[in-house]
């Protein structure tokens, strides 16, 4: 009746795949601050590496450590409520940066 | 009870003609180019809601009447849950009507926007507004003078308002000519609008902003270009000018100021009130 | 150094020197505790309500004493309601102020609002959840009894500190949701908005912790064979309100934190000054104060979709449809918030987008009308007091509702934004839809909680008093609202306005006489018990669940946790049982019931969290440090007990139901 | 008697962990508002200086390398406690307290830092907004600390029974949602505000 026997859906964590995950983690680390130290790139390039390392990075710690996924019931809620909440977030993040931007752009111009 | 129900929605809607007729304030009296067709899009969006909202108090009523215990006129038919027809023609009803007002939504907003320029020919009338504790300032640049509480422009001519505030968030309103748009301060926000009558209208904070906030009104008058004139020249002809010390004395909260009138203004009068939020020590106050 | 430490600003000038204040709201505070302490006291309960009350961790329980809290915070609000519009309607015309200064005026309107969202209306909704929805499931209790008992009294001590506020200090005068940067330091330097801040603060935690709690109960508790389809509807809408609930407190957590800061540690989110946007505020209070809308009103579809099945005495109509419907509206409840503050300056295509969000919730919302309307087609409608509030909801909820989509275009909207039309339009939907609803929710299971039905005399008398009054009070604050007159203004210089506001102050009266009446219903009932006893546990012919138990419903409510096969299972189950021709059967095989043990520490933690939010009001930092400390030791030592839970034994579940089949064969 | 208790299906282990997780997507409502209002302040600077100048990525990465490598070694300390072995399970927990608290008090270092330097939370709306979003989170790995050291001391007196077990499962999804945190506030505070 330990961590194993219930489903709490998450898979269990084992050393392999968790090493694997750190080790990604660390180079998708290094990848941006080394990017960004030493200004490799212009401008854009550089936020597109920032972006996209960070959101693999997520994806990894997700994957290989949160252990999340779909194959049981209790998993499937696991995963619904995350992405579910991952809207909202993002409604009320981008919302209200269009929303004051817009305001600005206006009361500025 | 049918009937009850039913006369008491029709009493307020006769209600609310019957005011349109008896008052002179508002929005139901409108007085100018963007109220006016604020007026009517009040009163056709009602009537779309109307289709909607009468046969749901109808019906309501109807059933309650028709299916009620002690009449026994209908069949009772415990387990009919679910008609596809049914269904269909109450999701799409509202749609479509949703589908219409959505469309209308879209081009009045963009038509009223309070930014835009009315599309009519002829020159601007510019007027800063400062919203202060517990009163307003009007800056007239072009003409350098400025009031509190009290604003004269010419009838027919397009009017733009600057509005900013020195003060709390608040909101410029006059009800018969445009609408409402907050004033906040180091931000400037705007507000066209034509007036079509000679008249005396209405002005007012519409949003709290403290203890004041209740006798914050002002008047403004829509009068002929020669009056305006003459009223400028009035105002030229007083002896006090608005300076950066007097201002000082106006930021100072007070409740009901009377009006008042200022001989000139500081070139930038308007911008430096608002930039004082926007940039350090460039304080007034 | 160490006094400042400890007592902050308190002194002893925090006392308020209104008269009116002083004299109404003291006395009544006072002579309230009085009779309380003393009546305890002198029936000796004080044991009897520290370990059947405070402690406990039965959700009917906690739903009760949620719905006493929201009937006494009720009471307040709509007192202060009476007096606003008495003073309106004295104050019109040059010269006349009225007896009330502007100061105590923008206090009453800022407390009304507060009191009536998140200590009435919310209170409200955990209470009826409470009740009926883990009766509804088929569970012995909620997923976390102690974390219920914890938002309770989270949310009682909160409704505790807005009392205080009478006389100690005073509350905040910007409105029910403090709109910076008039609630800043700058324009309100005293404890008014702190109170405020940390008040919403406590009771938005026991908020967030209840919703949890409940959409684990709903996905986790569930009776074998209900699936989620199968679910009744009032489970679905609480469902989807919970959902909101975890979804969008967060965001009132962090605004208000933001202003707390900005109000002691000198920070800069939401001044005028130095680079902090007043604009975010607004955004953020209404990116939470949307959804709330619909937490509110989400349960009251829930109650009404059982009442019109019942009452009706017929499947509700598209229950698909009614899904879908919820769960869309909850969802579009987040991207709408902007409808709020239209007037601020955005450009027109973030106003027309938001705009046409807003209507778009109207689409399924009247699905659900034409839905209850089509369940009552052809049915067998027993008009008793629920259906009643029922039948008001839908004129009512219809004509709130179409302003509402009226007020969503922005022109429009310029226009009546801030103005009584808008006060109209929110209280055509919050009192015809939300307290419509649990006015007749409450009537509908009050057998189920207290064993006897409510006087259906006295309700009906209630109910046309609110029902008239409502519609005296708020129809003529619409013409008002066109023809100009704004919100919050505590005198009027037109003259026309004041015939309206007269009948608006009359029917502010008539609504307190149905408010008196539902007392007087609820003290004849209880005095006539006796006669009223629902014997059967099941006085309405309900099709839910929780009709199957005894009423009052036993503490462990199922015996035998029930198996469905289907929705309303409980319905075809009776009929059934009718074929056979009998009534419901006993199954005498009973086996021992586990249960949660009572605890002292939802309470105490959350007495701990009040104390933390007074601390903060008055910048009193050590005991502040000492109550934060606290409840984390509290938490620390409960995490330590293992035992929280025990067994009924089978014997004594046995006896309890012989005698509920005793009564119910009789 | 306790093992029954904790195995009925009143107090299910599915049904905690799900109400554990529905707090922390609660917690990511709450970051994701913290990261609207830096995203809608971070640009007004007009007062005061701006961050810009006073980021040192170096730290910062040795930042994130500790709170990395502390959600490694609780990885560790879960894996150790499938296969029962309470002490391991504490020391690994220990290791990650250590790293934690390294992350934490490098935090704390820099925030000293910055306001000796004058940007201080009260000099603009921008360092308001990027202190209370920092800070927020280092609150939040202040108090997963003091509940590793809890969860610590329940492993040593009560063993790794059922209870237990469960409770380091929470502070595993806990720390785990802070590293991801963390992910965000590196790329976008730091790195955002450094090119």
């Amino acid at each position: 009746m330990g961590g194993t026997s219930t489903d709490y859906g998450y898979s269990n964590k084992t050393f392999g795949v968790y090493a694997f995950g750190f080790i990604l983690c660390i180079f998708l680390t290094l990848v941006p601050f080394y990017a960004v130290i030493h200004s490799i790139a212009s401008y854009e390039y550089l936020a597109a590496i920032i972006l996209v390392s960070a959101v693999a990075q997520f994806f990894v710690q997700i994957v290989c450590f949160l252990r999340l996924n779909t194959k049981t019931e209790q998993g499937k809620i696991n995963v619904w409520s995350f992405v579910f909440t991952g809207v909202v977030a993002f409604v009320v993040i981008a919302g209200s940066v269009w929303i004051m931007c817009n305001l600005n752009y206006f009361m500025m111009h | 009870m049918l009937s009850k129900g039913f006369m008491r929605i029709v009493y307020f809607f006769i209600g609310l003609i019957v005011s349109d007729l008896g008052f002179a304030a508002g929005v139901l009296t409108p007085k100018g180019f963007i109220a006016k067709q604020q007026h009517k899009l009040f009163f056709d969006t009602v009537s779309l809601m109307l289709i909607v909202v009468i046969p749901v108090v109808v019906m309501s009523f109807a059933f309650a009447f028709e299916f009620s215990k002690k009449n026994r006129r209908w069949k009772h038919t415990p387990e009919w849950s679910h008609n596809t027809l049914l269904e269909a023609f109450w999701w799409g009803i509202p749609t479509i009507i949703i589908l219409i007002l959505s469309i209308i939504t879209w081009n009045k907003t963009h038509e009223l926007d309070p930014y835009n320029k009315i599309a009519v020919d002829g020159e601007v009338e510019v007027i800063e507004a400062v919203a202060l504790r517990w009163k307003w300032l009007f800056i007239y640049p072009k003409e350098q003078i400025a009031t509190i509480n009290e604003i004269y422009f010419p009838v027919g001519k397009q009017i733009e308002f600057h509005i900013t505030a020195d003060a709390p968030m608040s909101a410029f309103d006059i009800p018969e000519l445009c609408g409402q748009i907050y004033a906040m301060a180091g931000m400037r926000t705007r507000q066209h609008l034509i007036a079509d009558n000679i008249g005396v209208y209405e002005g007012l904070n519409t949003q709290l902003n403290g203890d004041g906030f209740s006798e914050m009104h002002f008047l403004a008058h829509a009068v002929t270009e020669g009056d305006f004139n003459t009223w400028v020249a009035k105002i030229k002809s007083k002896p006090e000018p608005l300076t950066l010390a007097n201002y000082k004395e106006l930021y100072e909260p007070t409740i009901a100021a009377p009006v008042s009138y200022y001989s000139a203004v500081p070139e930038g009068m308007f911008m430096k009130i608002m930039m004082q939020y926007m940039e350090a020590d460039s304080w007034l106050h | 150094m160490i006094e400042q430490l400890i007592f902050g600003k308190l002194s002893l000038d925090v006392f308020p020197k209104d008269a009116l204040t002083l004299y109404l709201g003291g006395g009544l505070l006072f002579s309230g505790f009085i009779a309380i302490v003393g009546s305890l006291t002198y029936f000796k309960k004080w044991r009897y309500l520290w370990e059947e009350w405070v402690c406990t961790v039965d959700h009917k329980k906690i739903g009760i004493m949620y719905i006493v809290v929201a009937f006494v915070m009720f009471f307040r609000a709509l007192v202060q309601a009476m007096i606003m519009r008495s003073q309106q309607a004295i104050a019109v015309g040059p010269g006349h102020t009225g007896f009330m200064t502007p100061e105590l005026y923008n206090q009453f309107f800022s407390e009304h609002g507060v009191i009536m969202i998140f200590f009435v209306a919310m209170p409200l909704i955990f209470g009826l959840i409470n009740l009926v929805l883990p009766l509804q499931i088929g569970a012995r209790d909620v997923a976390y009894p102690y974390l219920n008992s914890l938002s309770f009294w989270l949310t009682a001590v909160s409704a505790g500190l807005i009392m205080i506020t009478l006389m100690i200090g005073n509350f905040e005068r910007a409105g029910w949701l403090a709109y910076a940067p008039l609630s800043g330091l700058k324009y309100s330097p005293d404890v008014g908005v702190d109170y405020f801040i940390w008040i919403l603060q406590v009771a938005g935690v026991g908020s967030l912790l209840a919703g949890i709690n409940f959409i684990v109960t709903i996905l986790k508790m569930r009776c074998p064979g209900m699936t989620l389809m199968k679910m009744p509807i009032f489970v679905w809408a609480s469902f989807c309100s919970m959902l909101l609930v975890a979804l969008a407190f967060p965001i009132l957590t962090v605004t208000l934190a933001l202003l707390a800061l900005d109000r002691t540690m000198d920070m800069h989110f939401f001044t005028q000054e130095m680079g902090g946007n007043i604009m975010m505020y607004i955004n953020l209070i209404w990116a939470w104060g949307h959804p709330e809308v619909y937490i509110l009103v989400l349960p009251v579809f829930g109650v009404f979709s059982e009442i019109v099945a019942t009452f009706s005495r017929k499947r509700l109509f598209g229950y698909t449809t009614m899904v879908w419907a919820i769960l869309s509206i909850g969802f579009l409840s987040f991207v709408v918030w902007l409808h709020h503050f239209f007037t601020m300056g955005a450009g027109a295509n973030v106003n027309a987008f938001f705009g046409i969000m807003t209507m778009i919730i109207a689409v399924p919302t009247g699905v659900k009308v034409f839905n209850w309307l089509f369940t009552m087609y052809r049915g067998d409608i027993n008009f008793s007091t629920p259906m009643l509030w029922m039948m008001a909801f839908f004129s009512t909820f219809a004509i709130g509702g179409a302003t509402g989509v009226i007020m969503a275009v922005p022109p429009i909207d310029f226009q009546t934004h801030n103005s009584l039309f808008l006060v109209a339009h929110f209280h055509n939907v919050i009192i015809g839809g939300v307290v419509f609803g649990f006015f007749a929710g409450i009537t509908y299971w009050f057998p189920k909680v207290f064993g006897f039905v409510l006087d259906e005399k006295r309700g009906k008398y209630a109910f046309y008093l609110w029902v008239v009054g409502f519609y005296v009070a708020f129809m003529p604050l619409y013409p008002l609202g066109l023809m100009g007159a704004m919100r919050r203004n505590y005198r009027f210089d037109n003259l026309d306005f004041q015939p309206y506001l007269i009948v608006a102050a009359i029917g502010a009266l008539l609504i307190f006489a149905g408010f008196l009446c539902q007392l007087w219903q609820l003290f004849y009932s209880i005095k006539h018990r006796d006669r009223l006893r629902d014997k059967t546990g099941d006085p309405w012919d309900g099709r839910t669940l929780e009709w199957s138990l005894s009423s009052p419903a036993p503490f462990y409510n199922f015996a035998h946790i029930p198996d469905v096969s289907k929705i309303d299972d409980f319905w075809y189950k009776k009929q059934e049982w009718e074929r056979a021709g009998g009534g419901k059967p006993q199954n005498t095989a009973y086996e021992d019931i586990h249960m949660p043990r009572s605890t002292p520490y939802g309470f105490i933690i959350s007495v701990l969290a009040g104390l933390f939010g007074f601390s903060m009001v008055w910048h009193m930092w050590l005991p502040a440090i000492f109550a934060i400390v606290s409840i984390i030791i509290a938490v620390v030592v409960k995490s330590f007990n293992l035992d929280t839970d025990y067994y009924v034994k089978a014997s004594e579940v046995e006896e309890i139901e012989n005698l509920h089949f005793a009564e119910y064969k009789s | 008697m306790n093992s029954k208790v904790v195995a009925h299906a009143h107090n299910s282990d599915a049904a905690d962990i799900l109400g554990f997780w529905l707090y922390i997507m609660t917690d990511c409502i709450l970051f994701g508002t913290l990261f609207a209002v830096y995203l809608v302040l971070h640009t007004s600077t007009s007062y005061g200086p701006s961050l810009k100048h006073l980021i040192d990525l170096n730290y910062v990465l040795g930042e994130t390398m500790f709170l990395l490598l502390s959600n490694f070694a609780f990885g560790l300390a879960i894996i150790a406690s499938y296969r029962k072995k309470g002490f391991m399970t504490s020391l690994m927990l220990l290791l990650t307290f250590a790293l934690g608290l390294a992350f934490v008090f490098m935090e704390v270092k820099e925030f000293i830092h910055l306001v000796h330097e004058g940007y201080s939370w009260d000099v603009s709306g921008a360092a308001s907004a990027f202190f209370t979003l920092v800070g927020t989170h280092g609150l939040h790995v202040s108090l997963g600390l003091i509940w590793i050291l809890v969860v610590t001391m329940q492993i040593m007196t009560m063993g790794l029974n059922g209870a237990v077990t469960r409770r380091l499962t929470y502070l595993g999804l806990f720390w785990n949602f802070l590293d991801i945190v963390w992910i965000f506030v590196f790329s976008v505070v730091y790195l955002f505000g450094a090119i």
